[in-house]
């Protein structure tokens, strides 16, 4: 790594359960592994299954003093496409950030508002394949950083992978695996 | 009363026998065993609080530094051979 | 050596503060007669806590901690590990509460010890109010007695609600080992501590403890009201072993009224009352003889 | 080894490299995950020592009391109502001078619930005799454990501490922490072998009676014993730079201080964000500075008092209240300066409660009202910062 002083952060929409702190973390051990200092947070409510959560990383080539949380992302990450309705996504989102969502392939995404690029991937496909989670509820948490590194140039799949063998509980070959299909699979959308 | 405060261990911890405290002084009734009629049942030491009586050869020593003067000996006693008596008669 | 029925070594020292005929003295005299000197006991806020004197006074012979009132329970959890991470297993710790300590403030710490079954016996003495802040009423003071916080102003101001059954909760922990005992009985409290000592996990101990001031009675009276209270079957000696209910001594069946007669804290009560305490005496005890397992 | 980990693992790392013997703990959010990675290192025998799940913190920290008094090195965790119920045995564990360590994630206090951070549960108990350091970063909450253990323990001193990490902004917040070698600790910190303990053979009464004519002699002495803990912690943390290569700069952390006009006292995560805007307003030409307040006890007077020559004005943000008076850290502040001729302007702000962020906008916001208020030599306060409704906000 030798780009001068970088800083990205990055915003992981989920629902509770989907594993989106973990998912955050993943991207944390990864930068680590690629010489970032890092650091990444949950907004940690009381939120239950099902409810709408967020968690968030900060990278940085230097060491990380900042504590206030994350208005103006460079990334956003989309767990569950359905939240598409209800919660603002972008909100804050820098110009020509990048948004991946976990979306199903062969449909079409929505209208969405210009000046930023736009990455689907279906991870809960990948995940259900590769027998991650159970059939109705696949754990979509790793596919989705691997698609995650296709779209961020900052952090290799190699990274990213060993990241996902160290935080996965279980099937961890299954979890790296997803990833690196996922990283195959994931398309820039021109809306 | 404590000489300096250097004196002192960190934190009260007692390590000097209650005996340090008379409480005989306590007492408005003493004991008096009439050593005719023990019989050596031992009840009476078994019965004492405060530990104040020993068994000499079965028979009950009261320690009157320490006695302070409940009476539960006299009154457990089954041979009726210990009396309470007033301080000072 | 002489024909005693307990043992003769003496664990506690002459010159404690309590005051004269007091129980609770008797209970922590018997109690380390059965365990002997490998023992450490804890103790919180109760009449112990200013028993052995002002520092530097102490009147055990064996070592001895203060806990905060409510605490025991997490104090024996606490001793206990310590001696368990330096291979002192074989020291027997014990909590040493009164029942406004045990049954009301310190129930949650000693339903918490209980439970996690810490290696450790807890003694509760009763003398069935807080005596050492004078007198008040606790959820051990028994109905139809007098204290400072249920002051008898006409003839139904005494306290009006039952003793908390406290060895029935500790049954309910299903703690291997838990009995009653009376300073009445010195041969059947040792013998029970001893038992406890050999058992492994959460023992339990309901000590009754005459408190002369308390009661408003005669201090000489202290043993003759203990073994009343056993006699009366107002309370009776048992221990629970695994869930096994015995009954050590079964008192002669005297009227409650003559147990109540000798303390003043009863003195307010009315035939009927007295009557009324009988009735649920006998049914307690019937009770208890229905759990009793048959003597083999 | 650095690996990414949440200042709660950190703290449950710096309880295992300190060989806790006995760790008592009662599950309170968001300390969980402290007490459920110490439980699965006692449960895999990486820990030798004794995990008490108790019923409450109440028990939690009477059972460290009692186990210290036996001699066994002691470690819980806590947070806000949890902390807050300990409150009687905390004086407890400070009275019977034992070097108990706890770590408290600092939470706010209900009602209305929160979870969030805030510092109301610590300086509550600053009143307790508990040393108490406030964190920056995970890295200085594992670092700390293992001082303090070394501090709290020296018999000059022989009174608990408390590490306090801001909850979520610390506590769950995962970045890269040194854990340092298990033989490096070892050597850092010897045994813990207290000279009296309670042990069979040694019939003594821990915690006695005492009577008016001797209660002040052993006061003193615990206030003797705070006051050379100063002296404790300065040397304990030079070891502690020379040994591992890490320092946080004392009871009073100072940065960019030596030419500053305007300092900000701030404790805990916050100081961090400071760090950001300190250096961005100096790139501006503005000269401010940062007085990190690492030890709320003892509290660095002395080091206020160099540094209140130094400069024009203090801002002193407090992240709790002290309803009827003001923030807890500006008091403490303005009593430690009242003694000295030189007196700067000192300005009390309320900001980040219940968890409420701290941005470098209102960090900046003090700093630039700070200036304006030490010019016009007008500095009424306290000022409670972002809060709806009142017609000065910075965001």
């Amino acid at each position: 790594m030798n780009q001068g002083a970088i800083m990205i952060e990055v915003r992981f929409h989920g629902r509770g359960g989907q594993g989106v702190v973990v998912a955050s973390e993943v991207l944390a051990n990864a930068a680590f592994r690629e010489g970032f200092e890092v650091a990444s947070f949950p907004f940690f409510g009381v939120e239950r299954r099902g409810a709408p959560v967020t968690a968030f990383a900060r990278l940085d080539t230097r060491p990380i003093r900042l504590r206030s949380s994350i208005y103006e992302p460079d990334y956003v990450v989309v767990l569950d496409s359905s939240l598409m309705k209800g919660v603002d996504l972008l909100e804050g989102l820098k110009a020509g950030g990048h948004v991946l969502i976990n979306y199903p392939d062969g449909k079409s995404l929505p209208a969405l508002p210009s000046g930023y690029r736009y990455y689907t991937l279906d991870a809960t496909s990948i995940a259900a394949e590769h027998m991650i989670g159970s059939k109705v509820a696949p754990i979509v948490n790793t596919a989705i950083m691997g698609g995650f590194a296709r779209v961020c140039d900052l952090i290799s799949l190699e990274s990213m992978l060993e990241s996902i063998r160290d935080k996965a509980p279980v099937k961890k070959d299954a979890n790296v695996a997803a990833a690196r299909a996922a990283y195959d699979r994931t398309k820039e959308v021109v809306v | 009363m404590t000489k300096s405060y250097e004196d002192i261990p960190l934190t009260p911890i007692s390590s000097v026998p209650s005996t340090m405290n008379k409480t005989g002084l306590w007492r408005v009734f003493y004991p008096v065993v009439d050593f005719d009629k023990c019989t050596k049942c031992t009840l009476c030491w078994k019965f004492c609080p405060d530990a104040a009586i020993q068994l000499v050869d079965g028979l009950p020593v009261i320690d009157l530094e320490f006695c302070k003067g409940c009476g539960i000996c006299a009154n457990e006693c089954p041979a009726k051979c210990i009396t309470m008596v007033k301080e000072g008669e | 050596m002489s024909p005693t029925t307990i043992p003769e070594e003496e664990y506690a020292h002459p010159g404690s503060t309590g005051c004269p005929g007091c129980g609770a003295n008797l209970v922590m005299r018997y109690l380390l007669k059965g365990l002997g000197d490998r023992t450490i006991i804890t103790i919180p806020a109760c009449c112990w806590a200013v028993m052995p004197g002002y520092w530097p006074s102490h009147c055990l012979k064996i070592p001895m901690v203060y806990c905060a009132f409510e605490a025991t329970g997490a104090s024996l959890s606490g001793i206990r590990a310590a001696l368990d991470v330096r291979g002192e297993e074989d020291v027997t710790v014990v909590g040493f509460a009164g029942d406004g300590g045990t049954v009301d403030i310190g129930l949650q710490a000693l339903s918490g010890a209980a439970e996690r079954q810490t290696d450790a016996i807890y003694v509760m003495y009763d003398n069935e109010a807080y005596m050492n802040t004078g007198i008040q009423r606790s959820g051990s003071t028994p109905w139809g007695a007098w204290t400072t916080t249920t002051p008898v102003k006409d003839a139904k101001g005494f306290k009006r609600e039952p003793k908390k059954d406290i060895m029935g909760i500790m049954a309910a922990h299903d703690v291997p080992y838990a009995a009653t005992v009376s300073v009445g009985h010195p041969e059947d409290f040792v013998k029970k501590i001893r038992k406890a000592k050999e058992v492994k996990g959460f023992r339990f101990i309901h000590a009754y403890s005459p408190c002369p001031p308390g009661w408003r009675m005669n201090p000489m009276k202290t043993i003759e009201v203990a073994k009343l209270a056993v006699d009366s079957r107002i309370f009776p000696l048992y221990e629970i072993v695994d869930g096994d209910l015995t009954i050590t001594r079964k008192g002669k069946g005297v009227p409650v009224s003559d147990y109540l007669s000798i303390q003043g804290r009863f003195s307010h009560l009315s035939d009927e009352d007295v009557a009324d305490i009988q009735r649920g005496v006998d049914q307690a005890y019937a009770e208890l003889e229905k759990r009793a397992v048959p003597k083999k | 080894m650095r690996k990414v980990m949440t200042g709660n693992y950190a703290s449950a790392y710096g309880a295992k490299v300190s060989r806790a013997e006995v760790i008592a703990a009662y599950p309170i959010t968001p300390q969980t995950s402290i007490v459920e990675k110490l439980a699965e290192f006692v449960a895999a025998g990486e820990m030798k020592a004794k995990f008490i799940p108790v019923e409450s913190e109440h028990s939690a920290m009477a059972a460290c009391v009692s186990a210290s008094i036996a001699g066994a090195r002691t470690y819980t965790a806590t947070s806000s109502h949890g902390l807050t119920l300990m409150h009687e045995v905390l004086m407890w564990a400070s009275g019977a001078r034992l070097p108990i360590v706890m770590t408290n994630v600092s939470r706010a206090m209900a009602p209305p619930w929160s979870v969030w951070a805030d510092h109301m549960d610590s300086v509550a108990q600053r009143d307790t005799g508990w040393m108490q350091f406030f964190c920056e970063s995970n890295q200085e909450v594992l670092d700390t454990i293992i001082m303090a253990y070394k501090i709290c323990e020296s018999e000059h001193v022989m009174l608990p501490a408390m590490i306090i990490e801001d909850a979520f902004i610390l506590s769950h917040t995962s970045e890269p922490v040194d854990v340092p070698d298990q033989d490096m600790v070892d050597s850092f910190l010897p045994e813990y072998d207290p000279a009296v303990k309670l042990e069979v053979g040694n019939p003594m009464g821990f915690g006695s009676l005492v009577r008016p004519d001797q209660y002040m002699e052993f006061r003193y002495k615990a206030m003797k014993a705070m006051e050379s803990a100063r002296e404790r912690i300065a040397s304990v943390e030079d070891e502690f730079r020379r040994t591992f290569g890490r320092s946080y700069g004392g009871l009073l952390d100072e940065y960019r201080c030596e030419d500053a006009e305007v300092v900000l006292i701030v404790a805990g995560s916050a100081a961090g964000t400071t760090r950001e805007v300190v250096d961005s307003m100096r790139d501006r030409g503005i000269r401010v500075g940062l007085a990190r307040l690492r030890a709320l006890r003892p509290f660095p007077q002395e080091e206020l008092r160099a540094l209140a020559n130094r400069v024009r004005g203090i801002a002193v943000l407090d992240r709790s209240y002290t309803f009827g008076a003001a923030g807890a850290f500006y008091t403490e502040t303005c009593g430690s300066l009242y003694p000295q001729a030189k007196r700067p302007f000192v300005k009390n702000y309320i900001a980040g409660l219940g968890g409420r962020d701290i941005t470098p906008g209102i960090i900046e916001g003090i700093f630039s009202d700070m200036i304006d208020a030490t010019d016009r030599g007008e500095v009424a306060g306290p000022e409670w910062v972002d809060v709806a409704g009142l017609e000065r906000r910075w965001r």
